[in-house]
């Protein structure tokens, strides 16, 4: 596929990136986060004709949750490429994310209130989990 | 000679059932691929109305030149054409009515001078000037002719060979007496000789000097010649009217005579129809290729000039010539006139259209014999005159009587200061000596 | 049977059939008719009388200098769909597949884009001639049913091409059916009516050419 | 913790105990917005949704069919986060996968539509048989038509998985000796929802079942009760090659320059423009390929017989035109009525010109 001397969907790349302009418009202007979907646009060969456009940022958020995810900002401040994939490593979805910080990167409150719980016993179990292994 | 004729136009009269069989067998009579394919072509774009003078000067759809052959048509599909059956099935070619063959009277006659510029515009390549010609059979066959001067002049025409009923010893007797009056050397009926001319019945009745003119130039070029008084009158009204067996009879009537002194030549007079009929469809009523060679007048003079045996003095003025639809349109003899005019060293003006996209005078096609389309062609005249006046001359010359006649006649309604001339007898006037 | 695979299928050979025998059976009954003879001496060889066939089957699309002021709409719009269609149909690549499938020729097609951009002008210009046919006392008077039939059974093809290039409205399959139907109907109509002139136009211009060749008459 | 347990313990309960956060319940509401084609900001919302939901009784039964469907589902979805899924229904009975078989099968198919009489769901795959009383496809010695009335009428809704089960698919195909139909064709007065396909995309069938679980109700449907998130476009609309076909630059052959090239495959019988299926995004083998990406047309497998739709190398725009011999046969036939026709014509035009006289034409 790399072979290509004519990528066939350069324009939809091109309607992409005035849509994520757009986006950065409404966050710099209301504080509104937005993002769009990228696994079900017909893309395929120049996705990373995209990716390449978008280059690399500073900063790059590894999940790992029920699968891996990769939060990865783009070289423009504020857009983030997301892409989740599942325990196998298959990408299930993938979305360019427009926010200061991605909603999935801050800790829910429920979970932070778990962990808080957890947090007093956390040196005991580590002794634990040593004399283990021992 | 529209004084000689007695009968007034009576109006259309309905024809019944066994008149409107007569036509339907009229205009199927004589079907051929040609007629066939121009009747199933027609894709009603209206373009033919724009080049057709009654139409463009009346506004009246019904002038439209296609519209003309409807009934031709109805009567092909419906009889004759390759689905006749489903049409007569289905009733989608209605059978012509009396009523409707009464109306088209007027549009196949009246409205029509074949000039033929409708054949020129159809993008379809149908020549409907001569679907128009073949329409006339069918109406004639239904005694549906243009009654008035058209009707009684092809009558007359078909049962004695001349429009105006004159014998051949009247014939022979004008001739002398145009000899005589004109100082020039007549040939009559002689046994044998090369060239026969022949002359147009508005010659014999209007421009008796036009048959002098004829004698003049042949006397000139030191032709052997002769008028046969048996192939004489070449008009074909019966042509105009439709009437198959009167033009059949004038046209194998004069090929006989040419026949008979053993001519190479027949030459044909200032004349348009009869022109068309004798150079192109003689040969085909005779059945065989003809022995000897049409010329229309205008084309042997050229031809006498280029090989020096005519020879003619140069008389410059301003002047315009009027094509005859049916010599420079229709027949190829356009380019002749102008050789004549240019050898006169006349300064030819030439009028807008000329040649080829000409307008009619406004009388062929025998309109000029019917009187009910005087109003008709007076509204076709407007375009002539207009396009004359723009030339600024005051002569105007053509190589056709009928055109010539109708050209004076709207000339005289309007009191025009304009003279209308012969070629020919411009001609035969300036012969070198 | 999907209506599709009736359209591309028993309806396709019934109104291909059915348009060859008519297109044979008119053509036939036109030319074998007997013939006329023409005995007179013509003007030109025959070879000027083929040339002059040839040349007025050119000549005849561009009307002569003098008629242009009265007939430039009508020219102008019939040459406009004439030409669009033309190039929709021999330029539209599933078209030049149907006809390579059935005739085994093929050639390049051209970009959807102007295929698009004829069909609309093809479009447009065919509403403007109905509206003139409508309103012209000339056109209206000689129009037939077989003018507005004829009319109609070329502008739906065009028109479901035109929705079937968008894919705007319905799905494909059903535009697809939909616009070969259409041309179906086209087909089976064509040897009866007046689109006969597709094939007619040629014959009529050559016949004429030739004969006024023979006559030296203008063309 | 015993089934009645499970049945009441909302997904984020259970998530928590085996130590999963919230994030990985929004990972997999992003997964399935995404896939269901609705709005990211939905994810939130149908992360909530999730958390706060049961688990659903789901019946499966496999008619007329080749378990290719299954195997698909199965196979695609076991070790990825949609087994979060599986976590989330209780596939109370299907017959290929349950370990009881025979009577206790039986009674296990009872016990499952009885304790969840109205709320199940019952996915079907396989075409149904009616020829002859439906003796052409019996289960436990019931046919399938019986067993499938039986068991909508409790059903909450139908789902028909795989072309079979919804048009009819392959054992519909002609001349269909057991007569065999799609679930639509019998059941009435029940929502149905169709995932045709052959097999059908294993992402449409979870993103359904988590529309119903997160919304409490079916995805829309189209006029074909497909779920429009994944069937309102055809493989065309979304292919890749689209801007090929747009250029009319088409592969003519498999291996030309232009199949190499990536261009059009529509004339290589590609019947993408009337297929509806979410191939060309979801694609398949874990987002690795679709057909055509692999160098191959459409098939057209998730629609209506699609088996007898003409060839699958036959391009749309083609037919089967009459072939050269009948086109003589058609010319031949034209030219002997045109002649005949010609020939009666001449007849006429002769007896005009005898009863008008001599002809101008006719030799002296």
């Amino acid at each position: 596929m790399t072979d290509f001397t004519y990528l066939p969907d350069e324009g939809l790349v091109d309607a992409l990136i005035m849509e994520i302009a757009d986006l950065l418009r409404r966050l710099i202007e209301h504080g509104e986060a937005g993002s769009t979907v990228l696994l079900r646009l017909p893309l395929s060969p120049s996705r990373l004709t995209l990716d390449h456009c978008l280059g690399q940022g500073e900063i790059a958020v590894l999940l790992d949750a029920a699968g891996r995810s990769t939060i990865r900002e783009t070289s423009f401040p504020g857009v983030w490429w997301t892409t989740h994939a599942d325990d196998t490593g298959r990408v299930i979805a993938m979305l360019i994310e427009v926010a200061f910080v991605p909603h999935i990167v801050r800790a829910d409150i429920d979970d932070v209130a778990r962990g808080c719980q957890r947090l007093p016993g956390a040196t005991n179990a580590a002794r634990r989990a040593r004399r283990t292994v021992a | 000679m529209s004084s000689d004729a007695k009968a007034a136009a009576p109006p259309a009269e309905v024809p019944n059932a066994g008149q409107v069989a007569a036509a339907v067998r009229g205009f199927i009579a004589d079907i051929g691929p040609t007629v066939a394919l121009a009747l199933s072509s027609c894709v009603h774009c209206g373009r033919c109305a724009e080049a057709c003078q009654f139409y463009v000067q009346t506004g009246d759809p019904r002038y439209t030149p296609i519209h003309k052959v409807e009934p031709f048509r109805r009567a092909y599909e419906r009889e004759v054409g390759p689905f006749a059956f489903a049409y007569r099935l289905l009733g989608l070619a209605p059978k012509i009515t009396p009523d409707e063959l009464a109306r088209w009277q007027e549009l196949i006659y009246d409205s029509c001078n074949m000039c033929g510029r409708c054949s020129l515009i159809c993008p379809m390549g149908i020549d409907i000037a001569e679907l128009v010609e073949r329409a006339r059979h069918g109406m004639f066959a239904a005694g549906l002719a243009a009654a008035d001067f058209l009707g009684v002049l092809a009558e007359k025409e078909h049962a004695t060979g001349s429009p105006f009923g004159l014998v051949r010893s009247q014939f022979e007797d004008m001739l002398h007496a145009v000899g005589r009056d004109h100082g020039v050397v007549m040939n009559v009926d002689k046994g044998t000789a090369d060239i026969v001319p022949t002359v147009s019945s508005i010659d014999v009745k209007m421009y008796p000097a036009s048959m002098a003119a004829i004698a003049k130039v042949l006397n000139h070029m030191g032709a052997s010649w002769t008028f046969r008084t048996d192939g004489f009158d070449a008009d074909n009204v019966s042509l105009t009217a439709g009437d198959r067996a009167g033009q059949r009879k004038i046209t194998l009537g004069i090929v006989k005579a040419a026949l008979a002194c053993d001519a190479n030549t027949v030459v044909m007079p200032e004349c348009g129809h009869s022109f068309t009929e004798m150079r192109w469809e003689a040969a085909n009523a005779f059945g065989e290729a003809l022995p000897f060679r049409v010329l229309q007048i205008t084309e042997l003079i050229a031809e006498g000039l280029s090989v020096g045996r005519i020879r003619v003095n140069k008389v410059p003025h301003s002047a315009t010539y009027h094509d005859a639809c049916q010599l420079s349109r229709r027949g190829g003899a356009t380019a002749a006139p102008r050789v004549i005019l240019e050898a006169l060293g006349v300064e030819l003006h030439e009028m807008e259209d000329a040649g080829a996209t000409n307008w009619c005078c406004g009388g062929g096609g025998g309109v000029a014999l019917i009187k009910r389309a005087q109003p008709l062609m007076d509204k076709a005249f407007e375009i002539k005159q207009r396009q004359i006046e723009v030339t600024g001359v005051a002569t105007i010359y053509t190589s056709c009587s009928g055109c010539r006649q109708t050209l004076e006649h709207g000339g005289k309604a309007r009191n025009w200061n304009k003279t209308v001339a012969s070629l020919l007898e411009l001609v035969a006037d300036n012969l070198k000596d | 049977m999907t209506l599709l695979a009736f359209a591309r299928g028993p309806a396709l050979q019934a109104a291909l059939l059915i348009m060859i025998a008519g297109i044979f059976w008119r053509l036939a009954g036109i030319f074998l008719l007997p013939p006329r003879a023409q005995h007179a001496a013509p003007r030109h060889s025959l070879a000027g009388r083929i040339g002059g066939g040839a040349l007025m089957i050119v000549s005849r699309f561009i009307p002569h200098h003098t008629f242009w002021p009265r007939v430039a709409m009508s020219v102008v719009l019939s040459t406009t769909f004439h030409l669009g269609l033309a190039i929709i149909l021999l330029g539209g690549a599933p078209h030049i597949l149907l006809i390579h499938q059935v005739t085994g020729l093929t050639w390049p097609g051209l970009p959807k884009g102007l295929i698009v951009i004829s069909s609309g002008l093809t479009l447009a210009s065919m509403i403007v001639l109905l509206i003139r046919r409508i309103t012209h006392p000339v056109l209206r008077m000689l129009s037939t049913v077989d003018d507005y039939l004829s009319w109609l059974l070329v502008f739906l093809p065009v028109l479901t091409g035109i929705l079937l290039a968008g894919e705007t409205i319905g799905g494909y399959g059903t535009l697809l059916a939909l616009h070969i139907l259409s041309v179906e109907l086209m087909m089976v109509w064509l040897p009866f009516g007046k689109l006969m002139h597709g094939a007619l136009v040629f014959a009529g211009r050559w016949g004429m050419g030739m004969n006024f060749a023979r006559k030296g008459a203008a063309t | 913790m015993d089934d009645r347990e499970t049945m009441t313990e909302t997904l984020c309960a259970m998530l928590a105990r085996r130590g999963f956060g919230r994030r990985s319940l929004l990972q997999f509401a992003i997964a399935m917005t995404s896939s269901l084609a609705l709005p990211p900001s939905v994810a939130p919302v149908m992360a909530a949704n999730l958390a706060k939901a049961k688990r659903r009784s789901v019946i499966w039964l496999s008619f007329q069919e080749c378990t290719g469907c299954l195997e698909t589902l199965l196979r695609s979805s076991s070790p990825t986060i949609d087994s979060l899924i599986f976590d989330f229904i209780s596939l109370d009975y299907q017959e290929a996968l349950m370990a009881a078989a025979g009577d206790a099968a039986e009674r296990t198919l009872r016990e499952a539509v009885a304790a969840n009489k109205g709320q199940y769901l019952l996915a079907i795959d396989g075409s149904i048989p009616i020829k002859d009383g439906g003796v052409y496809s019996l289960t436990g010695g019931r046919s399938n038509v019986e067993m499938l009335a039986e068991i909508a009428t409790n059903a909450r809704a139908v789902l028909a998985i795989g072309t079979c089960a919804a048009y009819g698919g392959i054992p519909k195909a002609y001349p269909n000796p057991t007569g065999a139909v799609g679930v639509d064709d019998l059941v009435s007065g029940k929502p149905i929802v169709n995932i045709p396909g052959c097999p059908p995309v294993p992402e449409v069938l979870s993103g359904v079942l988590v529309h119903f679980i997160s919304f409490g109700r079916l995805p829309d449907l189209d006029d074909r009760k497909r779920p429009l998130a994944y069937f309102g476009t055809t493989i065309h609309d979304q292919c890749y090659r689209r801007p090929f076909y747009d250029q009319g630059k088409f592969a003519k052959s498999f291996d030309d320059a232009g199949a190499r090239q990536g261009w059009c495959l529509f004339e290589l019988g590609c019947k993408g423009p009337t297929t509806h299926n979410a191939c060309a995004s979801l694609k398949w083998n874990g987002g690795a390929s679709f057909p055509i990406e692999s160098g191959h047309g459409c098939l057209g497998c998730s629609e209506p017989d699609f088996w007898d739709a003409g060839g699958f190398y036959t391009p749309l725009a083609g037919g089967s035109p009459p072939g050269w011999r009948n086109a003589g046969i058609a010319a031949a036939v034209g030219v002997a009525a045109g002649a005949a026709a010609a020939l009666a014509a001449r007849g006429r035009a002769a007896s005009a010109r005898h009863k008008a006289g001599p002809s101008p034409e006719e030799t002296p």
